[in-house]
Protein backbone atom coordinates (compact mmCIF):
# COMPACT_ATOMS: atom_id res chain seq x y z
CA UNK A 1 0.00 0.00 0.00
CA UNK A 2 1.75 3.26 -1.34
CA UNK A 3 -0.14 6.17 -0.16
CA UNK A 4 1.20 8.40 -2.72
CA UNK A 5 -0.42 6.11 -5.20
CA UNK A 6 -3.60 6.21 -3.84
CA UNK A 7 -4.22 9.64 -3.75
CA UNK A 8 -3.09 9.95 -6.94
CA UNK A 9 -5.85 7.08 -7.87
CA UNK A 10 -8.40 9.45 -5.58
CA UNK A 11 -8.09 12.31 -7.70
CA UNK A 12 -8.40 10.49 -10.71
CA UNK A 13 -11.62 9.28 -9.46
CA UNK A 14 -13.09 11.97 -8.44
CA UNK A 15 -12.12 14.17 -11.75
CA UNK A 16 -13.62 11.31 -13.76
CA UNK A 17 -17.08 11.54 -11.67
CA UNK A 18 -17.20 15.24 -12.30
CA UNK A 19 -16.76 14.40 -15.91
CA UNK A 20 -19.72 12.28 -15.86
CA UNK A 21 -22.14 14.25 -15.06
CA UNK A 22 -21.31 17.26 -16.84
CA UNK A 23 -20.63 15.97 -20.48
CA UNK A 24 -23.71 16.88 -22.46
CA UNK A 25 -23.11 14.18 -24.59
CA UNK A 26 -24.85 10.86 -23.09
CA UNK A 27 -22.35 8.53 -25.04
CA UNK A 28 -19.21 10.26 -23.67
CA UNK A 29 -20.73 10.58 -20.22
CA UNK A 30 -21.66 6.68 -20.03
CA UNK A 31 -17.83 5.78 -21.31
CA UNK A 32 -16.12 8.10 -18.98
CA UNK A 33 -18.24 6.07 -16.22
CA UNK A 34 -16.73 3.01 -17.56
CA UNK A 35 -12.96 5.26 -17.15
CA UNK A 36 -13.90 5.95 -13.36
CA UNK A 37 -15.11 2.30 -12.70
CA UNK A 38 -11.40 0.55 -13.91
CA UNK A 39 -10.08 3.59 -11.90
CA UNK A 40 -12.24 2.24 -8.50
CA UNK A 41 -11.48 -1.42 -9.49
CA UNK A 42 -7.38 0.10 -9.31
CA UNK A 43 -8.06 1.47 -5.98
CA UNK A 44 -9.71 -1.31 -4.89
CA UNK A 45 -6.73 -3.63 -5.49
CA UNK A 46 -4.65 -1.01 -3.75
CA UNK A 47 -6.77 -1.45 -1.05
CA UNK A 48 -6.21 -5.38 -1.00
CA UNK A 49 -9.77 -6.18 -2.26
CA UNK A 50 -9.07 -8.33 -4.90
CA UNK A 51 -12.49 -10.38 -5.14
CA UNK A 52 -14.13 -7.24 -5.39
CA UNK A 53 -11.92 -5.25 -7.77
CA UNK A 54 -11.67 -8.59 -10.14
CA UNK A 55 -16.53 -8.21 -9.74
CA UNK A 56 -16.13 -4.37 -10.55
CA UNK A 57 -13.94 -5.00 -13.86
CA UNK A 58 -15.61 -7.60 -15.02
CA UNK A 59 -19.24 -6.72 -13.98
CA UNK A 60 -19.24 -2.83 -13.58
CA UNK A 61 -17.48 -1.48 -16.15
CA UNK A 62 -18.04 -4.67 -18.97
CA UNK A 63 -21.67 -5.50 -18.61
CA UNK A 64 -23.11 -2.22 -16.98
CA UNK A 65 -21.14 -0.07 -19.92
CA UNK A 66 -22.71 -2.14 -22.17
CA UNK A 67 -26.07 -1.89 -20.83
CA UNK A 68 -25.71 1.66 -20.74
CA UNK A 69 -25.11 1.77 -24.53
CA UNK A 70 -27.25 -0.14 -25.45
CA UNK A 71 -30.05 2.61 -23.86
CA UNK A 72 -28.39 5.06 -25.01
CA UNK A 73 -28.76 3.38 -28.10
CA UNK A 74 -32.62 2.92 -28.18
CA UNK A 75 -33.23 6.46 -26.68
CA UNK A 76 -31.94 10.10 -27.37
CA UNK A 77 -28.06 10.98 -27.30
CA UNK A 78 -27.98 14.61 -26.39
CA UNK A 79 -28.81 16.07 -22.81
CA UNK A 80 -29.49 19.44 -22.22
CA UNK A 81 -27.61 19.47 -18.87
CA UNK B 1 -4.63 20.96 7.40
CA UNK B 2 -3.13 19.25 4.73
CA UNK B 3 -1.89 16.09 7.51
CA UNK B 4 -5.32 16.10 8.30
CA UNK B 5 -7.09 15.58 4.96
CA UNK B 6 -3.81 13.31 4.30
CA UNK B 7 -4.40 11.26 7.49
CA UNK B 8 -8.18 9.61 6.06
CA UNK B 9 -7.79 10.85 2.57
CA UNK B 10 -9.90 7.46 1.51
CA UNK B 11 -13.02 8.77 3.54
CA UNK B 12 -12.91 12.24 2.38
CA UNK B 13 -12.57 11.07 -1.54
CA UNK B 14 -15.66 8.80 -0.32
CA UNK B 15 -17.69 11.64 1.24
CA UNK B 16 -16.75 13.74 -1.71
CA UNK B 17 -18.17 11.21 -4.18
CA UNK B 18 -21.01 10.85 -2.26
CA UNK B 19 -22.37 14.37 -2.66
CA UNK B 20 -21.53 14.63 -6.00
CA UNK B 21 -23.52 11.27 -7.27
CA UNK B 22 -26.09 12.97 -4.99
CA UNK B 23 -26.05 16.39 -6.61
CA UNK B 24 -26.61 14.48 -10.21
CA UNK B 25 -30.19 12.42 -8.39
CA UNK B 26 -31.17 15.55 -7.07
CA UNK B 27 -30.18 18.51 -9.38
CA UNK B 28 -30.07 17.09 -13.14
CA UNK B 29 -32.67 17.15 -15.65
CA UNK B 30 -31.73 14.48 -17.26
CA UNK B 31 -32.57 10.61 -16.08
CA UNK B 32 -29.64 8.79 -17.51
CA UNK B 33 -27.50 11.58 -15.93
CA UNK B 34 -29.58 10.80 -12.68
CA UNK B 35 -28.68 7.01 -12.89
CA UNK B 36 -25.16 7.45 -13.89
CA UNK B 37 -24.97 9.76 -10.32
CA UNK B 38 -26.83 6.90 -8.84
CA UNK B 39 -23.94 4.22 -9.83
CA UNK B 40 -21.47 7.13 -8.73
CA UNK B 41 -23.25 6.91 -4.91
CA UNK B 42 -22.94 3.61 -5.01
CA UNK B 43 -19.58 3.19 -5.80
CA UNK B 44 -18.92 5.94 -3.08
CA UNK B 45 -20.84 3.67 -0.42
CA UNK B 46 -18.61 0.42 -1.57
CA UNK B 47 -15.68 2.49 -1.31
CA UNK B 48 -16.23 3.56 2.57
CA UNK B 49 -17.13 -0.13 3.35
CA UNK B 50 -13.72 -1.76 1.37
CA UNK B 51 -11.59 1.07 3.28
CA UNK B 52 -12.80 -0.49 6.78
CA UNK B 53 -11.54 -3.45 5.94
CA UNK B 54 -7.58 -2.40 5.19
CA UNK B 55 -5.43 -2.97 8.07
CA UNK B 56 -1.87 -1.32 8.63
CA UNK B 57 1.20 -3.29 9.21
CA UNK B 58 2.01 -6.06 7.30
CA UNK B 59 -1.08 -7.23 6.46
CA UNK B 60 -2.08 -8.87 3.08
CA UNK B 61 -5.37 -10.12 0.79
CA UNK B 62 -7.79 -12.44 2.42
CA UNK B 63 -6.18 -15.86 0.66
CA UNK B 64 -4.26 -18.42 2.41
CA UNK B 65 -0.71 -18.70 0.67
CA UNK B 66 0.97 -21.40 1.76
CA UNK B 67 0.31 -25.19 0.67
CA UNK B 68 -3.20 -25.92 1.56
CA UNK B 69 -2.71 -29.46 0.92
CA UNK B 70 0.16 -30.27 2.79
CA UNK B 71 -1.66 -28.65 6.11
CA UNK B 72 -4.13 -30.69 5.75
CA UNK B 73 -3.85 -33.51 8.32
CA UNK B 74 -2.18 -31.01 11.20
CA UNK B 75 -3.60 -27.89 12.42
CA UNK B 76 -2.16 -24.95 11.07
CA UNK B 77 -2.40 -21.80 12.99
CA UNK B 78 -3.88 -18.37 11.33
CA UNK B 79 -2.69 -15.30 12.74
CA UNK B 80 -5.97 -13.13 12.01
CA UNK B 81 -3.79 -9.80 11.94
CA UNK B 82 -1.63 -11.10 8.55
CA UNK B 83 -4.85 -10.70 6.16
CA UNK B 84 -7.38 -8.07 5.78
CA UNK B 85 -11.12 -8.28 6.91
CA UNK B 86 -12.99 -10.53 4.79
CA UNK B 87 -16.27 -9.75 5.65
CA UNK B 88 -17.04 -6.34 3.99
CA UNK B 89 -15.52 -7.94 0.72
CA UNK B 90 -18.15 -10.38 0.99
CA UNK B 91 -20.85 -8.23 1.65
CA UNK B 92 -19.78 -5.75 -1.29
CA UNK B 93 -19.11 -8.54 -3.75
CA UNK B 94 -22.44 -9.13 -3.83
CA UNK B 95 -23.89 -5.49 -3.96
CA UNK B 96 -21.99 -4.67 -6.85
CA UNK B 97 -23.81 -7.46 -8.99
CA UNK B 98 -27.13 -6.78 -7.87
CA UNK B 99 -26.03 -3.18 -8.29
CA UNK B 100 -25.96 -4.17 -11.90
CA UNK B 101 -29.15 -5.94 -12.29
CA UNK B 102 -31.25 -3.22 -10.85
CA UNK B 103 -29.12 -0.66 -13.22
CA UNK B 104 -30.41 -3.19 -15.67
CA UNK B 105 -34.41 -2.97 -14.74
CA UNK B 106 -34.13 1.01 -14.31
CA UNK B 107 -32.47 1.55 -17.82
CA UNK B 108 -35.67 -1.16 -19.03
CA UNK B 109 -38.33 1.86 -17.18
CA UNK B 110 -36.08 4.58 -18.70
CA UNK B 111 -37.13 2.72 -22.16
CA UNK B 112 -40.79 2.64 -21.89
CA UNK B 113 -40.45 5.84 -20.54
CA UNK B 114 -39.27 6.78 -23.77
CA UNK B 115 -41.22 4.99 -25.88
CA UNK B 116 -44.11 6.81 -23.93
CA UNK B 117 -43.30 10.59 -24.16
CA UNK B 118 -40.41 10.48 -26.70
CA UNK B 119 -38.52 12.80 -24.26
CA UNK B 120 -35.61 11.99 -21.58
CA UNK B 121 -35.59 15.40 -20.05
CA UNK B 122 -38.07 15.16 -16.10
CA UNK B 123 -39.31 18.97 -16.82
CA UNK B 124 -40.39 18.42 -20.49
CA UNK B 125 -42.20 14.90 -19.02
CA UNK B 126 -44.11 17.07 -15.85
CA UNK B 127 -44.80 19.57 -18.59
CA UNK B 128 -46.37 16.94 -20.79
CA UNK B 129 -48.21 15.37 -18.19
CA UNK B 130 -49.96 18.77 -17.12
CA UNK B 131 -50.61 19.41 -20.36
CA UNK B 132 -52.65 16.11 -20.76
CA UNK B 133 -54.09 16.25 -17.12
CA UNK B 134 -52.46 12.69 -16.86
CA UNK C 1 -26.36 -2.69 -32.38
CA UNK C 2 -27.86 -6.19 -33.05
CA UNK C 3 -27.59 -6.83 -36.60
CA UNK C 4 -24.71 -8.18 -38.11
CA UNK C 5 -21.67 -7.07 -38.88
CA UNK C 6 -19.62 -6.12 -42.18
CA UNK C 7 -16.60 -6.10 -40.72
CA UNK C 8 -13.78 -9.23 -41.25
CA UNK C 9 -11.59 -8.73 -39.01
CA UNK C 10 -14.26 -8.03 -36.46
CA UNK C 11 -16.17 -11.54 -36.97
CA UNK C 12 -12.92 -13.64 -37.65
CA UNK C 13 -11.69 -12.26 -34.85
CA UNK C 14 -14.34 -12.80 -32.11
CA UNK C 15 -14.74 -15.95 -33.08
CA UNK C 16 -11.33 -17.16 -32.24
CA UNK C 17 -11.76 -15.33 -28.97
CA UNK C 18 -15.19 -16.16 -27.93
CA UNK C 19 -14.41 -19.78 -27.31
CA UNK C 20 -11.21 -18.89 -25.56
CA UNK C 21 -13.54 -16.28 -22.91
CA UNK C 22 -15.58 -18.99 -21.92
CA UNK C 23 -12.94 -21.19 -21.19
CA UNK C 24 -11.20 -18.76 -18.78
CA UNK C 25 -14.97 -18.23 -17.36
CA UNK C 26 -15.36 -22.16 -16.52
CA UNK C 27 -11.81 -21.84 -15.00
CA UNK C 28 -12.40 -18.48 -12.84
CA UNK C 29 -15.61 -20.38 -12.02
CA UNK C 30 -13.93 -23.76 -10.82
CA UNK C 31 -10.80 -22.24 -8.82
CA UNK C 32 -12.73 -19.66 -7.05
CA UNK C 33 -11.61 -22.04 -3.93
CA UNK C 34 -7.49 -20.70 -4.39
CA UNK C 35 -7.55 -17.17 -6.35
CA UNK C 36 -9.81 -14.69 -6.54
CA UNK C 37 -13.36 -15.48 -8.83
CA UNK C 38 -16.36 -17.44 -8.26
CA UNK C 39 -19.86 -17.45 -9.80
CA UNK C 40 -20.27 -14.25 -9.83
CA UNK C 41 -17.77 -12.87 -12.06
CA UNK C 42 -17.55 -16.40 -14.56
CA UNK C 43 -20.89 -15.79 -14.52
CA UNK C 44 -20.82 -12.82 -15.94
CA UNK C 45 -17.74 -13.12 -18.16
CA UNK C 46 -19.62 -15.74 -19.88
CA UNK C 47 -22.85 -13.89 -20.52
CA UNK C 48 -20.60 -11.28 -21.93
CA UNK C 49 -18.94 -13.79 -24.28
CA UNK C 50 -22.80 -14.36 -26.06
CA UNK C 51 -22.85 -10.28 -25.63
CA UNK C 52 -19.73 -10.22 -28.32
CA UNK C 53 -21.76 -12.68 -30.57
CA UNK C 54 -24.72 -10.95 -30.85
CA UNK C 55 -22.57 -7.49 -31.42
CA UNK C 56 -20.74 -9.38 -33.83
CA UNK C 57 -22.82 -11.91 -35.89
CA UNK C 58 -26.44 -10.24 -34.61
CA UNK C 59 -29.39 -11.44 -33.12
CA UNK C 60 -30.90 -13.65 -35.49
CA UNK C 61 -27.79 -16.07 -35.40
CA UNK C 62 -27.46 -15.80 -31.94
CA UNK C 63 -31.07 -17.05 -31.35
CA UNK C 64 -30.95 -20.00 -33.50
CA UNK C 65 -27.83 -21.09 -31.23
CA UNK C 66 -29.11 -20.14 -27.44
CA UNK C 67 -33.14 -19.78 -27.79
CA UNK C 68 -35.11 -17.38 -25.40
CA UNK C 69 -36.60 -19.93 -24.07
CA UNK C 70 -33.36 -22.15 -23.12
CA UNK C 71 -32.06 -18.90 -21.58
CA UNK C 72 -34.88 -18.66 -19.36
CA UNK C 73 -35.12 -22.44 -18.43
CA UNK C 74 -31.45 -21.76 -17.58
CA UNK C 75 -32.11 -18.44 -15.27
CA UNK C 76 -34.54 -20.45 -13.31
CA UNK C 77 -31.91 -23.77 -13.09
CA UNK C 78 -29.19 -21.68 -11.42
CA UNK C 79 -31.64 -20.70 -8.52
CA UNK C 80 -33.00 -24.13 -8.26
CA UNK C 81 -29.56 -25.69 -7.95
CA UNK C 82 -28.69 -23.59 -5.15
CA UNK C 83 -31.89 -24.56 -4.10
CA UNK C 84 -31.74 -27.71 -4.60
CA UNK C 85 -28.84 -28.18 -2.82
CA UNK C 86 -29.44 -26.87 0.40
CA UNK C 87 -33.03 -29.20 0.39
CA UNK C 88 -30.63 -31.80 -0.09
CA UNK C 89 -28.71 -31.18 2.99
CA UNK C 90 -32.20 -30.42 4.73
CA UNK C 91 -33.12 -34.03 3.42
CA UNK C 92 -29.86 -35.46 4.93
CA UNK C 93 -30.30 -34.39 8.38
CA UNK C 94 -28.96 -31.39 8.72
CA UNK C 95 -29.61 -27.70 8.61
CA UNK C 96 -30.68 -25.81 5.10
CA UNK C 97 -27.46 -25.35 3.17
CA UNK C 98 -25.36 -26.77 5.84
CA UNK C 99 -22.70 -28.61 3.52
CA UNK C 100 -21.62 -30.85 6.29
CA UNK C 101 -24.20 -33.66 5.72
CA UNK C 102 -23.18 -33.87 2.37
CA UNK C 103 -20.16 -36.11 3.43
CA UNK C 104 -22.84 -39.21 4.03
CA UNK C 105 -23.10 -39.62 0.33
CA UNK C 106 -19.86 -38.07 -0.82
CA UNK C 107 -17.74 -39.19 1.87
CA UNK C 108 -14.88 -37.78 1.98
CA UNK C 109 -14.89 -35.74 5.31
CA UNK C 110 -16.60 -33.10 6.80
CA UNK C 111 -14.11 -30.49 5.09
CA UNK C 112 -13.78 -31.79 1.75
CA UNK C 113 -17.64 -32.10 1.67
CA UNK C 114 -18.09 -28.23 2.98
CA UNK C 115 -15.19 -27.19 -0.54
CA UNK C 116 -17.57 -29.47 -2.83
CA UNK C 117 -20.51 -28.08 -1.86
CA UNK C 118 -19.45 -24.49 -2.12
CA UNK C 119 -18.42 -25.50 -5.31
CA UNK C 120 -21.83 -26.97 -6.27
CA UNK C 121 -23.24 -23.91 -5.00
CA UNK C 122 -21.18 -21.54 -6.89
CA UNK C 123 -22.05 -23.46 -10.14
CA UNK C 124 -25.99 -22.40 -9.59
CA UNK C 125 -25.10 -18.62 -9.11
CA UNK C 126 -22.38 -18.75 -12.36
CA UNK C 127 -25.56 -20.13 -14.39
CA UNK C 128 -28.09 -17.74 -13.07
CA UNK C 129 -25.67 -14.67 -13.64
CA UNK C 130 -24.97 -15.35 -17.40
CA UNK C 131 -28.28 -16.12 -17.99
CA UNK C 132 -29.64 -12.88 -16.29
CA UNK C 133 -27.45 -10.42 -17.78
CA UNK C 134 -27.85 -12.15 -21.25
CA UNK C 135 -31.10 -11.63 -20.88
CA UNK C 136 -31.19 -8.40 -19.52
CA UNK C 137 -29.29 -7.61 -22.53
CA UNK C 138 -31.81 -8.39 -25.41
CA UNK C 139 -34.25 -6.68 -23.63
CA UNK C 140 -32.61 -3.71 -23.61
CA UNK C 141 -30.63 -3.24 -26.77
CA UNK C 142 -33.86 -4.42 -28.94
CA UNK C 143 -36.45 -2.59 -26.97
CA UNK C 144 -38.37 -5.55 -26.10
CA UNK C 145 -37.85 -9.12 -28.20
CA UNK C 146 -40.19 -9.69 -30.93
CA UNK C 147 -42.70 -12.00 -30.92
CA UNK C 148 -41.97 -13.34 -34.17
CA UNK C 149 -38.81 -14.40 -33.41
CA UNK C 150 -39.14 -15.59 -30.49
CA UNK C 151 -42.13 -17.99 -31.95
CA UNK C 152 -39.79 -18.46 -35.46
CA UNK C 153 -36.71 -19.87 -33.10
CA UNK C 154 -38.68 -21.89 -30.57
CA UNK C 155 -37.62 -25.11 -31.76
CA UNK D 1 -33.79 23.91 -8.51
CA UNK D 2 -29.89 23.84 -8.56
CA UNK D 3 -29.88 26.08 -5.67
CA UNK D 4 -32.41 23.61 -3.81
CA UNK D 5 -30.15 21.08 -4.85
CA UNK D 6 -26.71 22.97 -4.15
CA UNK D 7 -28.23 23.36 -0.22
CA UNK D 8 -29.11 19.84 0.63
CA UNK D 9 -25.86 18.42 -1.20
CA UNK D 10 -24.08 21.27 1.28
CA UNK D 11 -25.30 19.95 4.14
CA UNK D 12 -25.24 16.36 3.41
CA UNK D 13 -21.34 17.20 2.55
CA UNK D 14 -21.29 18.53 5.80
CA UNK D 15 -22.85 15.87 7.79
CA UNK D 16 -20.35 13.40 6.25
CA UNK D 17 -17.26 15.43 7.38
CA UNK D 18 -18.62 15.76 10.87
CA UNK D 19 -19.30 11.64 10.81
CA UNK D 20 -15.57 11.09 9.59
CA UNK D 21 -14.54 13.21 12.38
CA UNK D 22 -15.63 10.34 14.61
CA UNK D 23 -14.13 7.18 12.58
CA UNK D 24 -11.15 5.22 13.53
CA UNK D 25 -7.32 5.90 12.47
CA UNK D 26 -7.58 4.11 9.05
CA UNK D 27 -5.86 0.49 9.45
CA UNK D 28 -6.22 0.44 12.37
CA UNK D 29 -5.76 -3.27 13.75
CA UNK D 30 -7.30 -2.54 16.67
CA UNK D 31 -10.16 -0.75 15.10
CA UNK D 32 -13.92 -2.25 16.06
CA UNK D 33 -13.90 -4.23 12.76
CA UNK D 34 -10.98 -5.92 12.57
CA UNK D 35 -11.56 -7.08 16.53
CA UNK D 36 -15.30 -8.74 16.53
CA UNK D 37 -16.13 -10.96 14.19
CA UNK D 38 -13.69 -11.58 11.49
CA UNK D 39 -10.76 -13.30 13.36
CA UNK D 40 -12.71 -16.06 13.37
CA UNK D 41 -13.81 -16.21 9.89
CA UNK D 42 -10.03 -15.93 9.34
CA UNK D 43 -8.35 -18.66 11.63
CA UNK D 44 -11.23 -20.83 11.22
CA UNK D 45 -12.39 -20.78 7.34
CA UNK D 46 -9.44 -22.83 6.04
CA UNK D 47 -9.42 -25.61 8.70
CA UNK D 48 -13.56 -25.89 8.12
CA UNK D 49 -13.99 -25.47 4.70
CA UNK D 50 -10.32 -26.79 3.66
CA UNK D 51 -11.14 -22.87 0.85
CA UNK D 52 -7.70 -21.16 1.04
CA UNK D 53 -9.83 -18.05 -0.49
CA UNK D 54 -11.82 -17.02 2.47
CA UNK D 55 -13.68 -14.75 0.75
CA UNK D 56 -15.24 -17.60 -1.22
CA UNK D 57 -16.05 -19.24 2.16
CA UNK D 58 -17.40 -16.85 3.72
CA UNK D 59 -19.42 -16.27 0.90
CA UNK D 60 -20.86 -19.68 0.29
CA UNK D 61 -20.59 -21.22 3.72
CA UNK D 62 -21.00 -19.15 6.61
CA UNK D 63 -23.16 -16.32 4.50
CA UNK D 64 -24.78 -18.36 1.84
CA UNK D 65 -28.47 -17.69 2.81
CA UNK D 66 -27.31 -14.26 1.92
CA UNK D 67 -26.02 -15.14 -1.33
CA UNK D 68 -29.30 -16.95 -2.08
CA UNK D 69 -31.10 -13.99 -1.82
CA UNK D 70 -28.68 -12.16 -4.03
CA UNK D 71 -29.02 -15.04 -6.63
CA UNK D 72 -32.83 -14.31 -6.24
CA UNK D 73 -32.47 -10.43 -7.05
CA UNK D 74 -30.77 -11.37 -9.73
CA UNK D 75 -33.44 -13.52 -11.07
CA UNK D 76 -35.75 -11.09 -10.01
CA UNK D 77 -34.29 -8.62 -11.95
CA UNK D 78 -34.37 -10.58 -15.70
CA UNK D 79 -37.70 -11.43 -15.30
CA UNK D 80 -38.52 -8.05 -14.20
CA UNK D 81 -36.96 -6.47 -17.37
CA UNK D 82 -38.74 -9.71 -19.29
CA UNK D 83 -42.42 -8.65 -18.01
CA UNK D 84 -41.87 -4.97 -18.85
CA UNK D 85 -40.32 -4.68 -22.55
CA UNK D 86 -41.75 -7.63 -23.93
CA UNK D 87 -44.20 -7.51 -26.62
CA UNK D 88 -47.65 -9.19 -26.65
CA UNK D 89 -48.03 -12.50 -28.85
CA UNK D 90 -50.45 -12.21 -32.06
CA UNK D 91 -53.76 -13.15 -30.46
CA UNK D 92 -53.21 -12.07 -26.81
CA UNK D 93 -55.07 -8.96 -25.25
CA UNK D 94 -53.40 -6.30 -23.02
CA UNK D 95 -52.73 -3.02 -22.57
CA UNK D 96 -50.72 -0.96 -24.60
CA UNK D 97 -49.61 -1.67 -28.21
Amino acid sequence: MIWQLDVIFCLFVIICAIAAINVKDLLAAVIILGAYSFFMCILWTEMGAVDVAFTEASVGAGVGTVLFIAAVNKTKRRSKD
Amino acid sequence: MLEYVLSKYNFWTYAILLIIGLYAMVGKKNLVKKLIGMNIFQSAVILFYISIGVKKGGATVPIFLGDAHAAHGHEIIIDAAHYFIPLPHVLMLTAIVVSVATTGVALAVLILIYKRYKTLEMDEIMKIRQDTGA
Amino acid sequence: MTEQSDDVIVKTLSRMLIPFMQIYALYVIAHGHYSPGGGFQGGVILGASMILLVITYGLDNTLRRMTERLNTMMCSAGVLIYAGIGALCLILGGNYLDYAELDQILGVGIAQARSLGILGVEVGVGVTVMAGMISIFFDISTGGLPSEKIEEFKD
Amino acid sequence: MKVVALITVLMTGALLVYGIEEMPEWGDPNSPASTHVSPKYIQEALGKTATPNMVTAVLADYRSYDTMGETVVVFTAAIGCVLMLRKKRKGEKGEGD
